[in-house]
């Protein structure tokens, strides 16, 4: 094994103290504390660390960052990550991804001497007959070739991670030097900053500099250090700019959590990523052992690893300048020093494992292991493009620049222009003092207009003219590709010889090419391969870079986890007052939207049946309740409920339906008079939000003269229903200041008095089941106390609690339906039998020509009660309703259970009207595709049609 | 019916870090009394603070402008009938007392307003919330009523919600504690 | 994840609101025709630029408004208490 | 005739291989004529396969396709290129097995390999009235002899072995709608293999070519727009183009042009967002829809899982993305599939969505003579592209409006007759 870690650089970031055991492919290394996977390895003398996507090349390092396409690799159960970024750890088990069966023998490089016909699209066309075989065989193998790491389904993170929201006034994504000037200057102007650096510490490209660099660096990290105004995020990501300054930054260095999303308002966002260096395009350019500048100077200088022993240099700037420096001071013999200022070039790289040979342009081949390119950069764009921005390509430097930013983001740095650190910094001050600016205004306004807010001291601060100095565009030459063809998209293995022959065949504009030749679409999304697509494309077609326009950089900027998207589960789970209670007398738990309530006790036909007998107490608190006061209110039922209410005596309760404007079902539930100006409204468990919204719409905005004040009051009041024959004599027991006697208290009365010793308690004589009943909303601080005290008092009487399912089985004998199960999203009142109580000679209720033209049709379905003529068939609820034999189908059955109660079946179902007689014959077919007869019934109610037990 | 316990939906005892930096109690018993009446009612005048304010009454009780036209007030454990009545009811107003409706807790410390930035995306800088500021927003998707109201000298936050979401909200609050080294008590659900 | 500005509570993030769509007037259901009513219903003009619309301050002060909306853009401005 | 132009064949791959030969252009860029028979606005999936039928079906060749952009660049090229049957109005199931069975056939009619994956798909149900209107979609797709059932949470983790199937989860697994016949198709092979064979059969495709009115005489409107009038043609960025017929297939954005028709809509625009993560080896063989979670996830052949959720709640022309979507997105796919806590988001799209009462689309005549609507398709437009194309062909060349898309015209709102997806819409894809 090789060493390649050199003496001791001077601003080298690893910890030789510290060394790190880990393994890769299954193999022992060690690497040292501060050395990223990438380092290590290439420090221990690995040189290929995966095969490509498409064609199974070996590939190396190439830019030694985040963004290096070449070194996805598997740690642990963890897929895909940026061996170029992430820190060693001490154990980490490494291997490389997307090889088979090794990563030096892969069967998939055979790939490679049929390459001529994989040309881009090539699957478009063929495997196109016969076309089972596309099934079954070319689907199959095209599958085997996904890239990428495996799913470890044993471990799950899920839950783990952590998110926050921050409120800084300056958001600075880039902490380098001009990041850091703008974000020392804006604290400075009194401005709240967080700082956040993609890279383990701030500094940017002077990390990797010279010695100048390195003092520079330690001014500015002081400074920043010492301002209590910065918060500063390293190893961190700003991954997104969305609408009005919502900032995605990803942190990856926290102690709780593997990761955390930080979601940001900022006051401004200044953009400071500096540049991303960019590939060459020449045959061989993916050959383990052709590196840019930027990454042997990483290599050298933050890790003290020698990159390769004969290198040759092509350069078209000072930074591929300082690597051939870098390169000699570590020991690395410069075979040919290249400047593509000059003309000088380079055209092909031969070897498989790593490079061997390089052909140059002026036709020598010189024997090498490393090909350094300095040929240029990609202004990576991507938050102001999320910002709108459309940058604008500047054919004298070579890249693109921004263009045209809102007021809130602004970009300093090398993506705007080039400098020495001074200028640089200089650059980043201005943007910092500016954005802080803005931000200071952007909070005075905040103040403002905003009601908890302390009220801003002193006027709004003055606007700051954008003054600043552009930073230099220096000349650059357009180095994009060679006289030979190569890689443009590594991810992707998409050449430019693909580019050329997919723009012959039409795709022509740049996203019709990216999305037929999957340039740009792989991980690297566009970092690397984006402006040398676009030079391609120019070239293909004898256009300007400037007309070919750019793919579009979406979020996120750098990939995030699922599971830090995710973060903490928040899932609020309502509960009564009660379900502690039920819980620990064995209630099934059913989850019922946000509440989780008892589904049953363990026995819900004999919880049903004992209802029927005895007496039941069921826990219906998820009702929705609105206490709805002032002298209005009736006008407001008027408008919201299809009948009645003007005449509503004090102490009566009526039940009511609701419609939308389309005429549609919508709600239901009773609403009772407490006293004057006094009602309490029960609306559907489900609907209570959707009722409560809608009635403060149509008070705030359509009747503002009206006055009435709504309160929802759905957790105060916990529900009870009482119901049984024998529930009176349990309500004697415990009721005082009511009189229950059936003549004082009649069925449909509401009277307000103590039970069990509690005051404040609403009792309505209303319910589902069709049994007497009494429904008790009982002050929630006290509802265990009364449910106690009914249990206790009701033992000698059979009482036992009952769950949802119990009732549903109950009303269902009673025939009473449930909004949205036996009504749907075209349900229209006469259709769920409202007949009598819609009143259609109202001036103003909800959906009223609706209403009226619903009246006058004769063709809307009608909701029925059905029994099976086998009494012993219980259809499932959705069988349909078909026409005899035919598959036409006239209706379904909405509801359907085995009723304790008559020992035969029962079902309430949407019919045809021409089936809706009483009488009619209807044919259910059953899920086992049985046909079975059925029988439309005269009422809706299966039990007491009359109604003697329920009015007892 | 003083033999009557009044029964929180928390289950749960106190919560905080050993260091103090954050603490979580239970105040679910607080009386808690809400106010609508329309501008130019006595009420409206007598009550005094602007909707997002606060202002602690002579008779200990906190007013609290929750929403254009509404207020909420605060006083200790049983006096909601004392409450309602100091509330001069003379033209449209209304009261509702709604201590049973809602949980109620308080967070307290140094790192109080870190903790709720992980779960309430309000800005809580002190300009913005400043000690008194009552406002409403969502907090770990329930929608909560806030005051902040620093205590013995330091930031607190009366936090209060409907009484079904009140386990759910305790619960949640104390496990985004726990970065701060607070130690859930044995037992609690997080979901 | 738009700011939306609430004429009582000040600038809110649009998670704490209901988009409630443009705004239209009722007609009167006494008078108007099944036309006019479901032009009311289902019509929607659907700009591409600034529109009237309302939201309702659903975590915040309960209090439905208006504001006017690019939404070519999502700019806003002149929001309005109802 | 030859639907397509040049052969595509493994023949053909080779042969090019070996000679290094370039391939044929797929469509021209074509110089735009003063008049055509038909224009259609919107060189998305809809408007090329309108275009196709026209020629392929009804011989009708004289017809431009516009678009200002480029080809399928809206959302013909933004969706999760899911499709099914398996709806819930009898309606809505003949009308999408039709174009099932045209998305069957395609790779060949077309000689272009749109890689029609049929992989099942499953549209899982947390609670029991989830799972009551499975089983209602299920009876109506097994009464019109579709491929369709309800099964449990043992034969869910058959189907996809990745999902939790745990009962004490917060969004139990109690069942799914399988329905084997569910797939997904290469989105833009399809927008492709159109625009050749459309470009074959003589159509023009004019891209970079935008609609900033269409031409009306005789209506009550102003400018002779709206009810009773007659359409003439359309003014463009490059001119002016008369024609007696304009169709609208202009998905979010087609209240824009149905306006200037004069023809109001019942449509609003909302963006449909959807990401893609890093690739890993595959591992989910079908496709997955939860409506409860608002979430519909599929993996390519390329490794990728690719999600896609409910509409944005906000209407907006802004197709930028929110970070929200992909937040719930990740929550949600994550109670469905723990195990994948670690792979990572690559990228979130949008696109846009003409959003109808009914969640069913708008198609055929209107009260302009010669102006013709395919919109409102909202979330469903991919899997409805061939037959609505197929059926537009025909409502254009007859005048009438064709039987399969009777239910779907835009008098229903005026008559009150909407179309019962909207109960089916909550669980989506």
């Amino acid at each position: 094994m090789t060493h390649n870690r050199l003496p001791v650089r001077p601003g080298e970031v690893i910890d030789r103290e510290t060394s790190l055991a880990f393994t890769w492919n299954g193999r022992p290394h060690t690497g040292l504390r501060g050395d990223t996977i990438a380092s290590a390895l290439a420090a221990d003398g690995v040189e290929v660390f995966a095969r490509s996507m498409k064609y199974k090349r070996r590939r190396g390092i190439m830019t030694a960052d985040h963004w290096d396409p070449n070194l996805s690799v598997q740690v642990g159960d963890e897929p895909n990550v940026r061996a170029g970024s992430r820190r060693l750890v001490a154990g980490m088990e490494v291997s490389a991804q997307n090889v088979w069966p090794s990563l030096k023998f892969d069967i998939g490089a055979a790939n490679q001497l049929v390459g001529r016909f994989l040309s881009p699209g090539f699957y478009y066309k063929t495997f196109m007959r016969p076309k089972w075989l596309w099934h079954h065989l070319y689907q199959t193998i095209l599958r085997r070739f996904a890239p990428g790491g495996r799913i470890h389904w044993e471990t799950s993170t899920h839950g783990a991670y952590d998110k926050r929201y921050a409120h800084p006034d300056v958001l600075v994504a880039g902490g380098g030097p001009a990041g850091m000037g703008a974000a020392i200057a804006a604290a400075e102007a009194g401005a709240s900053v967080m700082l956040v650096e993609h890279e383990p510490e701030l500094g940017g490209h002077l990390r990797w500099g010279d010695a100048e660099d390195l003092t520079a660096l330690a001014d500015l990290l002081a400074a920043v250090q010492s301002h209590p105004g910065i918060e500063v995020l390293v190893d961190s990501t700003v991954t997104g700019r969305y609408d009005h300054n919502w900032i995605a930054v990803m942190q990856r260095s926290h102690e709780v959590a593997p990761e955390r999303l930080i979601k940001a308002r900022a006051g401004s966002l200044v953009v400071a990523p500096g540049l991303i260096e960019r590939p060459y395009v020449f045959a061989g350019n993916d050959t383990p052992g052709v590196m840019l500048s930027g990454a042997v100077r990483r290599l050298i200088n933050l890790w003290a690893v020698k990159p390769g022993s004969r290198a040759v240099v092509l350069s078209a700037n000072p930074e591929g300048d300082a690597a051939i420096a870098d390169l000699e001071a570590a020991g690395v013999e410069i075979v040919a020093a290249l400047d593509a200022r000059v003309g000088e070039d380079i055209v092909e790289v031969e070897g498989r494992g790593r490079v061997r040979r390089a052909v140059l342009g002026d036709g020598r081949t010189v024997a090498a292991d490393l090909v350094v390119l300095g040929t240029g950069w990609t202004a990576p764009t991507s938050l102001l493009n999320m910002a709108g921005d459309r940058p604008v390509y500047d054919p004298t430097a070579a890249r693109y620049f921004p263009n045209q930013l809102p007021d809130n983001v602004l970009a300093t740095g090398g993506i705007t222009g080039n400098g020495s650190t001074v200028e640089l910094v200089a650059h980043g001050s201005a943007t910092g003092t500016l954005a802080a600016n803005r931000a200071l205004r952007n909070r005075h306004e905040r103040r403002s207009s905003t009601a908890r807010a302390r009220s801003p001291e002193g006027p709004m601060p003055e606007s700051l003219q954008d003054t600043r100095v552009p930073l230099a565009r220096t000349p650059h030459p357009e180095c994009y590709r060679s006289s030979s063809h190569g890689m443009v998209d590594f991810s992707e293995d998409v050449s430019s010889k693909d580019l050329f022959q997919a723009s012959g065949e039409g795709f022509d504009s740049i996203e019709l090419m990216k999305r037929y030749t999957t340039a740009t679409m792989g991980p690297s999304q566009g970092k690397l391969e984006t402006v040398n697509a676009a030079a391609v494309l120019a070239e293909a077609r004898s256009m300007d870079m400037v007309d070919i326009g750019t793919t579009v950089w979406r979020p996120p900027f750098a990939p995030i986890s699922l599971g830090a998207l995710a973060g903490r589960i928040f899932e609020p789970i309502r509960r009564s007052a009660l379900q502690d209670w039920h819980e620990a007398h064995g209630a099934s738990p059913l989850l019922a939207g946000q509440w989780v309530r008892p589904d049953h006790y363990g026995d819900p036909v004999g919880e049903a049946r004992n209802v029927r007998e005895n007496v039941g107490i069921i826990d219906v608190t998820p009702l929705g309740k609105l206490d709805l006061r002032g002298p209005d209110v009736a006008k407001l039922l008027e408008l919201v409920y299809v009948n009645r209410w003007q005449k509503l005596e004090i102490g009566r309760v009526r039940y009511g339906t609701m419609v939308a404007e389309d005429g549609v079902v919508s709600d239901d539930g009773v609403t009772g008079r407490l006293g004057e100006d006094h009602y309490l409204m029960t609306t559907t468990s489900s609907g209570a939000g959707a009722v409560w919204e809608m009635l403060e719409d149509y008070l705030q905005t359509y009747r503002p003269e009206w006055n009435v004040h709504v309160t929802a009051v759905t957790g105060g009041l916990t529900s009870i229903n009482v119901a049984g024959p024998r529930c009176r004599d349990l309500l004697l027991r415990l009721v005082e200041d009511v009189d229950l006697s059936p003549e004082a208290f009649p069925y449909f009365h509401v009277r307000r008095g103590r039970v069990a010793g509690v005051s404040g308690c609403i009792i309505w004589r209303i319910g589902f089941t069709g049994e007497l009943s009494y429904e008790l909303h009982v002050p929630s601080g006290h509802a265990l106390h009364v449910w106690e005290s009914l249990i206790a008092n009701g033992e000698d009487l059979g009482i036992r609690p009952f769950g949802v399912e119990s009732q549903r089985i109950l009303r269902l004998e009673k025939g009473h339906y449930i909004v949205g199960q036996d009504t749907d999203g075209l349900t229209k009142a006469p259709s769920a039998g409202l007949g009598g109580l819609v009143k259609l000679d109202k001036h103003d209720t909800l959906g009223l020509p609706e209403l009226r033209a619903s009246y006058a049709r004769t063709d809307l379905p009608v909701l029925v009660a059905i029994q099976t003529d086998d009494p012993e068939i219980v259809p499932m609820e959705a069988d349909q309703i078909v026409d005899g034999d035919s598959n036409r189908i006239l209706g379904r059955i909405t509801s359907s259970r085995m009723s304790p109660t008559l020992g035969r079946s029962v079902c309430l179902g949407q019919v045809d009207p021409s089936l809706a007689a009483a009488g009619s014959k209807v044919t259910i077919l059953l899920v086992n595709g049985h046909r079975v007869s059925g029988t439309v019934q005269e009422h809706h109610a299966h039990v007491d049609p009359e109604g003697v037990r329920q009015n007892a | 019916m003083p033999d009557i316990e009044f029964k929180s939906p928390i289950a749960h005892g106190p919560v905080s870090a050993p260091d103090g930096s954050v603490s979580l109690e239970d105040e679910t018993s607080t009386t808690k009394v809400v106010v609508r009446a329309a501008t130019g009612t006595a009420a409206a005048a007598d009550l005094g603070v602007p909707y997002g304010q606060s202002r602690l009454r002579a008779d200990g009780t906190l007013v609290c402008g929750t929403r254009p036209g509404e207020w909420t007030l605060f006083a200790a454990a049983g006096r909601a009938t004392e409450v309602a009545a100091s509330v001069d009811t003379d033209g449209f107003v209304n009261v509702v007392d709604v201590t049973h409706g809602r949980a109620m807790m308080r967070v307290s410390g140094p790192k109080a307003t870190a903790m709720l930035a992980k779960v309430c995306d309000i800005d809580l800088t002190d300009d913005m919330a400043p000690d008194g500021a009552v406002f409403s927003g969502s907090v770990a998707k329930v929608t909560c009523d806030l005051l902040r109201s620093d205590w013995r000298g330091e930031v607190s936050y009366l936090i209060s919600c409907e009484r079904s979401f009140g386990n759910y909200l305790f619960a949640t609050l104390a496990d985004a504690s726990t970065e701060f080294g607070a130690e859930l008590p044995t037992g609690l659900d997080i979901h | 994840m738009i700011v939306v500005n609430c004429p009582h509570c000040g600038p809110r993030n649009s998670s704490d609101l209901r988009p409630c769509g443009e705004v239209t007037s009722r007609p009167d259901p006494a008078t108007a025709s099944l036309s006019e009513w479901r032009t009311y219903l289902y019509m929607r003009e659907n700009p591409s630029g600034w529109v009237t619309e309302a939201w309702y301050c659903r975590s915040g002060c309960r209090r439905y408004f208006t504001i006017e909306r690019n939404t070519a853009t999502n700019e806003t401005r002149r929001s309005e208490a109802s | 005739m030859a639907r397509h132009g040049y052969t595509y064949s493994a023949g053909k791959l080779i042969k090019h291989g070996l000679t290094r030969g370039d391939w044929p252009r797929m469509w021209r860029r074509p110089e735009a004529r003063s008049s055509y028979d038909v224009v259609i606005v919107g060189g998305g999936l809809h408007g090329l396969a309108t275009a196709y039928y026209l020629a392929a079906d009804h011989g009708m060749t004289n017809i431009a396709v516009l678009d200002k952009g480029y080809l399928g660049g809206g959302g013909s090229g933004r969706n999760t290129a899911i499709v099914r049957s398996n709806y819930l109005t009898p309606e809505g199931v003949a009308f999408y097995d039709r174009s099932l069975a045209l998305y069957n056939s395609m790779t060949q009619e077309l000689n272009l390999n749109v890689m029609f994956s049929r992989r099942g798909h499953l549209t899982l149900a947390h609670t029991d009235s989830a799972l009551r209107t499975m089983h209602w979609r299920a009876e109506v797709n097994k009464l019109q002899g579709i491929d369709s059932s309800v099964i449990d949470p043992q034969e869910v983790k058959k189907e996809a072995p990745s999902l939790d199937i745990s009962a004490d989860t917060r969004y139990p697994i109690l069942g799914a709608l399988f329905h084997p016949p569910g797939g997904i198709v290469r989105h833009d092979a399809v927008v492709w293999g159109y625009a050749r064979a459309a470009d074959h059969l003589g159509v023009h495709m004019l891209q970079e070519t935008e609609v900033l009115d269409i031409l009306c005489e005789g209506g009550e409107g102003p400018d002779g727009k709206g009810t009773g009038g007659r359409v003439t043609g359309v003014r463009t960025n490059r001119g002016d183009i008369s024609a007696p017929a304009v169709v609208n297939c202009t998905a979010g954005w087609a209240s824009l042009i149905s306006n200037m028709a004069g023809v109001p809509l019942p449509i609003t625009t909302h963006p449909l967002q959807a990401a893609v993560t890093e690739p890993c080896k595959v591992f989910l063989p079908t496709v997955v829809v939860s409506g409860s979670l608002h979430v519909y996830v599929s993996q390519t052949d390329r490794g990728e899982l690719v999600f896609g959720a409910s509409v944005d709640p906000v209407g907006t022309y802004r197709v930028n993305g929110t970070l929200e979507f992909t937040e719930e997105l990740a929550g949600h796919v994550l109670e469905l599939m723990p195990g994948i806590s670690k792979m990572r988001l690559m990228r979130q799209w949008s696109g846009l969505c003409d959003m109808t009462p009914d969640y069913s689309p708008v198609m055929g005549t209107t009260q302009v003579d010669g102006y013709f609507v395919d919109v409102g398709w909202g979330t469903y437009g991919f899997k409805a592209g061939p037959v609505a194309g197929e059926t537009m062909a025909e409502t254009i060349a007859t005048g009438r409006d064709a039987d399969l898309i009777a239910p779907f015209t835009i008098n229903r709102f005026t008559e009150g007759d909407l179309v019962g997806e909207k109960g089916a819409a909550a669980v989506g894809h």
